[in-house]
């Protein structure tokens, strides 16, 4: 009963400005590998097709986009959604037209709470998970005041009081907080106040390059090592881009990382293989949420919004990318993250040998618990 | 010692950090105004060459062992010919026209050459390091300087206030000023307008090829390193004067400066106060602070 | 006279054709996108009044496009108001907002007035960001299209569409009127020496600010039209590199033509909706070798060659 | 100044077509100019006197046919070389340049060959100038900007002056001082061409005539004959 | 009222400590034709833009009719009848010779701010533009675009638009620069036909036609009047003839 036959997955993603190194290109990588995989495993009794788009980081280009894939090309789920203005965006559209959105570049808890429904799938991190990794670990090794320097948009304000809740709840003390304009390129101002704050960590409550120039220019100023540096979020591509001399020792938390064990290499040395690369867990996410979709598909037997989703809330995720995930009634997929060390260059013995993963952060510690989540979606 | 309710150490070391960024500003604009006066064109791609100078010293270490002080050098000199060679073939059919040709051609370049730079190195960027006979703190008391940057503020005004003498005060700065009026009559009088031309724009792209070398140690080498800054550029330009050279200068340290000042009191305004000065500016100097009527 | 007799006559044809093409398109290409190239040739077309016209080039229409969307969405979503009242509401907003950009700029000229739109147009789009309610970076969204007059149900793509079009049909008339209007007379003697036209007596800045503002709010029109298509209004459309882009649209089509505007946007809208797909990273690199190309060898734009063609082939 | 010198062909213009963009200005322009000599380009307005001139210099856009100066063929030659080979240039529109004070614009040009006058005596030769020095260039009044104009080309060494409507605009006495410094200059032995509307003002200063209409020479008067050809003149210039 | 149309008292103008214009009073008799010479550089543009308020005075008064219209905006100026030419023809290029006369003819209109009005709603005016046209002999060139006229014919169409207005004055700047004697003549001759009922200053180097066409003449030097009065009585005065003739006969500065 797959509508003509056909299941049409959209990426709609950044294939060319800030965030294609750590979604674009490569997600539409990785969807071909699991639509590849999924056909050679799964033999369904249905085709899969794949289409792509960039949205270049707009909410418009993007709403644009999946409306016309709805409307026109029979598209049925809108995948990847990087940055989370593009994903709200989007959901709005795939709920006015019953049809899937699978989030997985964007970080915002909005996704799964105030603006959530019933269409949507969040699926690789957000950015409590990220507080709750980085922010927890550093204030229970002593890092008990802190200074966050927020890019000054959705994201990173999420970000930063995401983080603040986890650093007072661990009795640290948020010392206070500076935000820069989106996207910036000196940001030494800020880290002299930073460093004039006198707080021990300076919690970067932003992402991309501006992730990247903050943390090599603390170092120019001497921020670093007196104080510690907390990369609230980084993909290996960043940690990749900055090279370990300037981020050595720094945590960060991330969904997937490829050296985490045989199965997780596997994959991704068979990705490596079409990218050059090694892929971020945005990409990873990308392979997963859409092979666990399409087996959704295939074991209800129709494409139809509702049941397929139905059948997906109810069903664990087993791969190599999460164990026991589960997604929740608010479209909160939840799994472990994981808590990462960056190697110094002398530790590193391969390429892309980048961290060393201190701790496992089980899933229902890492997400905000249903209880807790404001989407009125979730009964209470 | 409080002032506006910010500790003046902090505000000291706010303003010479403005002063940094001020510098960029002054070079790139300064390149920017050169070539706006002598071409009648509104460099777009000005931003995507100061990026080109910086990869070229990237590429320079990471592939060909050279060094930071000869990149110095040799970046502007390749991306300057690189400049050089675009004015040849396409800028130089534009001379005649409305400015807004210029503006759309060296747009359209600006798109092709970040581009192709996205698609080799990708949108994160590549790391440079300090030299390292340039690392290090100078204590100021205040503040501890990074010796980088110190360097930044010192050779982006020596080259500025070098562009400056020629300009005003030599033959060949004579020419380019007459050429920027009418550069049929310079050349009856002798003069060889269209390699003067050519080596000006060159020169332009070089400055800013330059400037791109200056920071690659301080910002991510990134394909879009330029798109960002050059808004902000065409305003110093701008409030400074059109096409003159001293304006630029004095305008892109004065709007560090004064951005330095308001990422103090309010951060988030930092990236449109360049835009309120320059309405205010334009209002009562309709020609900005330095332009001719 | 006999000779612009029959132009004008021609042109009339053209304009029949063109409406009645207007009026089956929805049954042959996907609605949306029409709309989208009506609502952003409509925006064009307003940037060509003043640029082609009257010779100002302002590099700010972003934020009359951007702050008519705004304006727009916000009362339909937030106050209930009913689309049509949104719409005027917007356009409104935008001719304010073009009077008081055009006080402060219109005095100023050539590459001045370009700069000192564009920084207010940064300050209209930090404005913009920052004020609550806007949805700063995520945009304004989820704007219902509500029902027209009450009973026609906008959520109809045909519906929305023929309401696009009647909108764009009575900017675009308004425009051609006022190009050929005893006002337009004037601003072209103005665009060809304004000492003069001083001299004779004409307030030059009043005549500019007129025209400012009239494109301003015809660009606010196609903006609140916009966010009613799309239900969305987002700081794209009050980026600096939207008045960019009307800039392109306005010259790949042909600068100071009828129609020119209208082919830009509808060449620009279709190649970033089609080729972003097909290239991914290449596209901003394609983009850039169209506009190098069309700055070297087109520069009349695409409709500008065409009736340089037409003339060439009548005269022989 | 020996006879043979006089006698040397210095210009020589043979069969010179010149068009702007699509329009077609001169049609076969024939002249020539000897060493020493001074020739004048009569016509109404518009009949291509200043393109002729411009022509000469390589400021239009295309052109056919052939120039020889001082024995050399300079029709594909660039502009700025022109003016290396001894050619000065004083436009109609004098191109007075306004980002430069007076001096500076008087400065400009390279010199090109020996001989040509010092900044001193040109001061003495335009007082105005000399007073005006250090305003900037387009400062100066109408009439100053010819005088700089003029002035500018005169230190360079240049051998051949294509002067372009110099008295226009200037009060009768810079006129009548401009006669003096042309007569001297011929005999200092200066090639002149001279476009002229006051011909009162170059009839006694030329060897030899010739008149323009619709970029065709139609008439060439040797100075002894122009008495004769008088009537002529004022019939076809309203001279 | 009295007989003087415009006057000037103690005009000055000082540009960053040189003055251009000092202390100029020039009264403009109505119905004259009142010219202004001087060597280069004495001033004489710089009078007329201060007139025409297209530069401010650094001091001084300019009446007109009675009225103080020294800081008075430059199209209010022109709303009063008194309009002036440019020194470089002052055509609308792109627009025929029947436009360009219509341009003037429009403002009496009314419907000059009416962008919703057809532009057909101008052709009521073209008879009227027309007989303008024929009074400067342009008749054939009604349709013709300005651009493609020939200089003296822009010259002439410039005098037509301006006569549209019906200005009560107009000023001058050397109206015959840069023509051949044909169109001087013509240009004379025009010049003498409109200065009925009106009144006309102009600046001019020609003294053929300052000769032929002037009723007063005020010379300028060095920013200040040297002299005044009819031709003859100015030509016999011996500082002008050195400091704007340099020779003792008049006669021989015509061209
Ligand atoms: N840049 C140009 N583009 C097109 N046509 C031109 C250009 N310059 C001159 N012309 C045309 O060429 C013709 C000859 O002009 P030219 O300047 O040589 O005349 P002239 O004899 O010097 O007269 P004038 O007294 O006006 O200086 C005229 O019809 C003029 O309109
Ligand atoms: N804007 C200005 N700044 C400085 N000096 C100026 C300015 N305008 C004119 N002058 C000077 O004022 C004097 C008078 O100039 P003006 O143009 O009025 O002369 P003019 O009498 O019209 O001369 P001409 O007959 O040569 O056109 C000149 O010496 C000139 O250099
Ligand atoms: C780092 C980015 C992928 C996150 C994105 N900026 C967001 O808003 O979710
Ligand atoms: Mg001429
Ligand atoms: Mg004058």
């Amino acid at each position: 009963q797959v509508s003509n036959n056909v299941v049409k997955i959209g990426v709609l993603t950044d294939m060319s400005g800030t965030y294609s190194d750590l979604a674009g290109p490569g997600t539409v990588t990785a969807t071909k590998m699991a639509i590849d995989d999924f056909m050679a495993n799964e033999k369904p009794n249905f085709k899969v097709e794949m289409v792509q788009a960039d949205h270049q980081n707009k909410a418009d280009i993007a709403s644009n986009k999946a409306r016309e894939w709805f409307e026109r090309d029979g598209v049925d789920v809108a995948s990847e959604l990087v940055t989370t203005s593009v994903a709200l965006a989007v959901m709005k559209v795939a709920k006015e037209k019953d049809k899937i959105a699978l989030v997985n570049g964007s970080a915002s808890t909005a996704i799964t709470n105030k603006d959530c429904n019933d269409v949507t799938i969040h699926y690789t991190y957000d950015t409590a998970a990220l507080a709750n990794g980085t922010a927890s670990a550093l204030t229970k090794q002593g890092g008990k005041t802190w200074y966050f320097l927020t890019a000054d948009y959705a994201f990173g304000h999420s970000l930063e009081a995401d983080a603040a809740k986890v650093v007072i709840a661990n009795g640290g003390k948020v010392l206070g907080s500076v935000r820069h304009p989106f996207p910036g390129s000196d940001f030494s101002s800020y880290l002299l106040k930073a460093q004039q704050s006198g707080a021990q960590v300076v919690g970067l409550a932003n992402a991309g390059s501006d992730t990247m120039n903050s943390i090599k220019q603390a170092a120019e100023f001497g921020i670093t090592p007196k104080q510690k540096l907390a990369g609230l979020l980084m993909f290996l591509t960043d940690v990749n881009s900055l090279g370990l001399k300037t981020t050595q020792g720094m945590y960060l938390t991330t969904g997937f990382y490829w050296d985490r064990n045989d199965e997780t290499r596997a994959w991704s040395r068979r990705y490596f293989e079409k990218m050059r690369k090694m892929p971020s867990m945005v990409q990873a996410g990308q392979y997963s949420s859409v092979y666990n979709y399409l087996k959704a598909v295939k074991a209800v037997n129709s494409d139809d919004t509702q049941k397929v989703m139905a059948y997906m809330k109810k069903t664990p995720i087993n791969d190599f990318f999460a164990k026991n995930g589960r997604i929740q009634a608010n479209g909160r997929m939840v799994h472990d993250m994981y808590l990462a060390e960056v190697k110094k260059p002398d530790e590193s013995k391969y390429p892309w040998d980048y961290y060393t993963i201190k701790a496992t952060i089980p899933g229902d510690q890492a997400f905000i618990p249903l209880k807790d989540s404001t989407c009125p979606l979730v009964k209470k | 010692m409080e002032i506006f309710g910010v500790p003046s150490a902090l505000l000291g070391s706010q303003l010479l950090i403005g002063l940094i960024n001020g510098s960029f500003y002054a070079i790139l604009s300064l390149g920017l105004a050169i070539i706006f006066g002598l071409l009648n064109i509104i460099n777009f791609s000005h931003g995507a060459v100061y990026m080109m100078g910086a990869f070229a010293a990237w590429i320079g270490l990471t592939y060909f062992n050279v060094g930071y002080w000869t990149s110095l050098l040799l970046a502007p000199l390749l991306v300057g010919a690189f400049g050089m060679v675009l004015e040849r073939t396409m800028l130089k059919k534009l001379y005649k026209l409305d400015h807004l040709y210029g503006l759309l051609l060296t747009f359209g370049l600006a798109l092709i050459i970040e581009g192709v730079f996205r698609d080799q190195f990708g949108v994160s960027g590549e790391s440079y390091e300090v030299p390292e006979s340039l690392t290090g703190f100078i204590p100021l008391g205040f503040m501890n300087l990074p010796v980088y940057r110190g360097w930044v503020i010192v050779a982006s005004l020596s080259v500025c206030f070098g562009t400056w003498y020629m300009i005003e005060k030599t033959k060949l700065g004579a020419y380019l000023r007459a050429g920027t009026e009418n550069s049929q009559i310079v050349q009856a009088l002798g003069i060889n307008v269209p390699m003067l031309i050519t080596f000006t724009y060159g020169f332009g792209v070089a400055l800013a090829a330059f400037a791109g070398v200056l920071a690659a140690p301080v910002f991510q080498v990134n394909p879009l390193m330029g798109s960002n800054l050059i808004i902000v550029v065409f305003a110093v330009v701008v409030i400074g004067g059109m096409g003159s050279i001293l304006g630029s200068i004095f305008t892109g340290l004065g709007l560090g400066l004064i951005e330095g000042l308001t990422k103090v009191v309010y951060p988030e305004a930092s990236s449109v106060v360049v835009f309120v000065i320059m309405v205010l500016v334009l209002m009562v100097r309709p020609n900005g602070l330095f332009g001719k009527s | 006279m006999n000779y612009t007799q029959s132009q004008n006559k021609k042109l009339m044809v053209l304009f029949a054709v063109l409406f009645v093409l207007g009026l089956a398109a929805p049954y042959f290409f996907y609605p949306t996108f029409l709309m989208k190239v009506l609502c952003f040739g409509l925006f064009a077309s307003a940037f060509n009044l003043l640029l082609g016209f009257v010779g100002l080039l302002s590099f700010g229409h972003a934020a009359f496009l951007g702050t008519a969307g705004y304006v727009c969405g916000m009362l339909i979503r937030d106050t209930g108001l009913s689309p049509e009242l949104g719409i005027l509401g917007g356009t409104l907003a935008a001719g304010v907002l073009g009077y008081i950009f055009g006080k402060l700029a219109i005095r100023r000229s050539g590459i001045y007035f370009a700069m000192i739109t564009l920084a207010l147009a940064q300050m209209v789009f930090f404005i913009v960001q920052k004020v609550p309610g806007t949805g700063g970076e995520d945009g304004l969204q989820g704007v219902p299209r509500g029902n027209l007059f009450g009973f026609i149900d906008l959520d109809n793509n045909v519906a929305m569409y023929y309401l696009v079009f009647a909108i764009f049909c009575f900017g675009f008339f308004l425009i051609y009127r006022t190009i050929h209007s005893p006002f337009g007379q004037i601003m072209k003697a103005i665009r060809e020496n304004e000492p003069r036209a001083t001299s004779l007596g004409y307030d030059v800045d009043k005549f500019k600010l007129i025209a400012f503002v009239i494109s301003a709010s015809i660009a606010g029109l196609a903006g609140a039209t916009k966010t009613l298509v799309f239900q969305l209004a987002s700081l794209t459309d009050v980026h600096w590199h939207t008045s960019g882009e009307v800039v392109l649209m306005t010259l790949l089509g042909g600068l100071g033509t009828i129609f020119g505007p209208l082919v830009g946007a509808a060449t620009i809208v279709t190649l970033q909706n089609e080729l972003a797909d097909k290239v991914g990273s290449w596209v901003t690199v394609i983009m850039g070798v169209i506009f190098v190309l069309c700055v070297l060898v087109f520069r009349r734009g695409i409709v500008g060659e065409i009736q340089a063609l037409i003339r060439r082939s009548g005269v022989n | 100044m020996t006879i043979s010198t006089s006698k040397t062909e210095y210009l020589r213009i043979t069969d010179l077509h010149a068009y702007y963009g699509e329009s077609h200005i001169l049609h076969g322009v024939d002249l020539k100019v000897n060493k020493g000599e001074c020739v004048t380009l009569l016509g109404r307005n518009g009949s291509g006197r200043s393109t002729t001139l411009k022509s000469i210099m390589g400021l239009v856009g295309r052109r056919t046919g052939s120039i020889m100066l001082n024995g050399t063929e300079i029709i594909n030659v660039p502009t700025h070389k022109i003016a290396h080979y001894g050619v000065g240039f004083c436009p109609e529109e004098r191109a007075i340049f306004s980002s430069l004070s007076t001096e500076e614009n008087l400065m400009l040009p390279p010199t090109v060959a020996s001989g040509g006058m010092t900044v001193e005596e040109l001061y003495e030769m335009f007082p105005n100038l000399k007073e005006r020095r250090n305003s900037p260039g387009t400062k100066l009044s109408g009439g100053e900007q010819q005088m700089l104009a003029m002035a500018r080309i005169l230190r360079t060494g240049a051998r051949l002056l294509l002067l372009d409507e110099i008295t226009e605009g200037l009060a009768p006495v810079i006129v009548k001082k401009l006669g003096e410094v042309i007569t001297e200059l011929k005999q200092r032995g200066y090639t002149i061409v001279l476009v002229e509307q006051n011909f009162r003002f170059a009839a006694p200063l030329a060897d030899r005539h010739y008149v323009l209409e619709h970029g065709e020479i139609i008439e060439t008067i040797e100075k002894d004959d122009l008495q004769s050809k008088m009537s002529w003149l004022h019939q076809t210039l309203g001279v | 009222m009295s007989d003087y149309i415009l006057e000037t008292q103690n005009l000055t103008k000082d540009f960053k400590g040189f003055t251009a214009v000092s202390d100029v009073s020039l009264k403009v008799r109505s119905g004259s034709i009142h010219a202004l010479i001087g060597p280069n550089g004495a001033g004489k543009t710089t009078v007329f833009n201060l007139i025409t308020k297209f530069l401010p005075a650094t001091s001084g008064k300019i009446i007109f009719k009675g009225d103080d219209i020294t800081h008075e905006p430059p199209a209010v100026t022109a709303r009063r009848g008194f309009i002036r030419s440019f020194q470089i023809s002052a055509t609308f290029p792109h627009l025929t010779a029947l436009e360009n006369v219509r341009i003037g003819l429009q403002r009496k209109l009314g419907t000059e701010f009416h962008f919703w009005k057809s532009d057909k709603s101008l052709n009521v005016l073209n008879d009227q533009a027309m007989s303008l046209l024929e009074s400067v002999d342009l008749q054939t060139f009604a349709s013709t675009v300005t651009a493609e006229m020939p200089y003296g014919r822009k010259r002439a169409l410039e005098i037509a638009t301006t006569l549209a207005l019906d200005p009560e004055m107009m000023l001058l700047d050397e109206p015959t620069q840069g023509m051949g004697q044909e169109d001087i003549a013509r240009v004379v001759e025009l010049i003498r036909k409109v200065s009925t009922n009106r009144t006309i200053l102009m600046v001019e180097h020609n003294l053929s036609v300052v000769s032929n066409l002037c009723d007063w003449i005020t010379v300028l030097t060095r920013g200040s009047i040297l002299a005044e009065g009819s031709y003859d009585e100015v030509s016999r005065n011996p500082q002008v003839l050195e400091a704007y003739v340099g020779s003792d006969d008049m006669n021989d500065a015509h061209h």
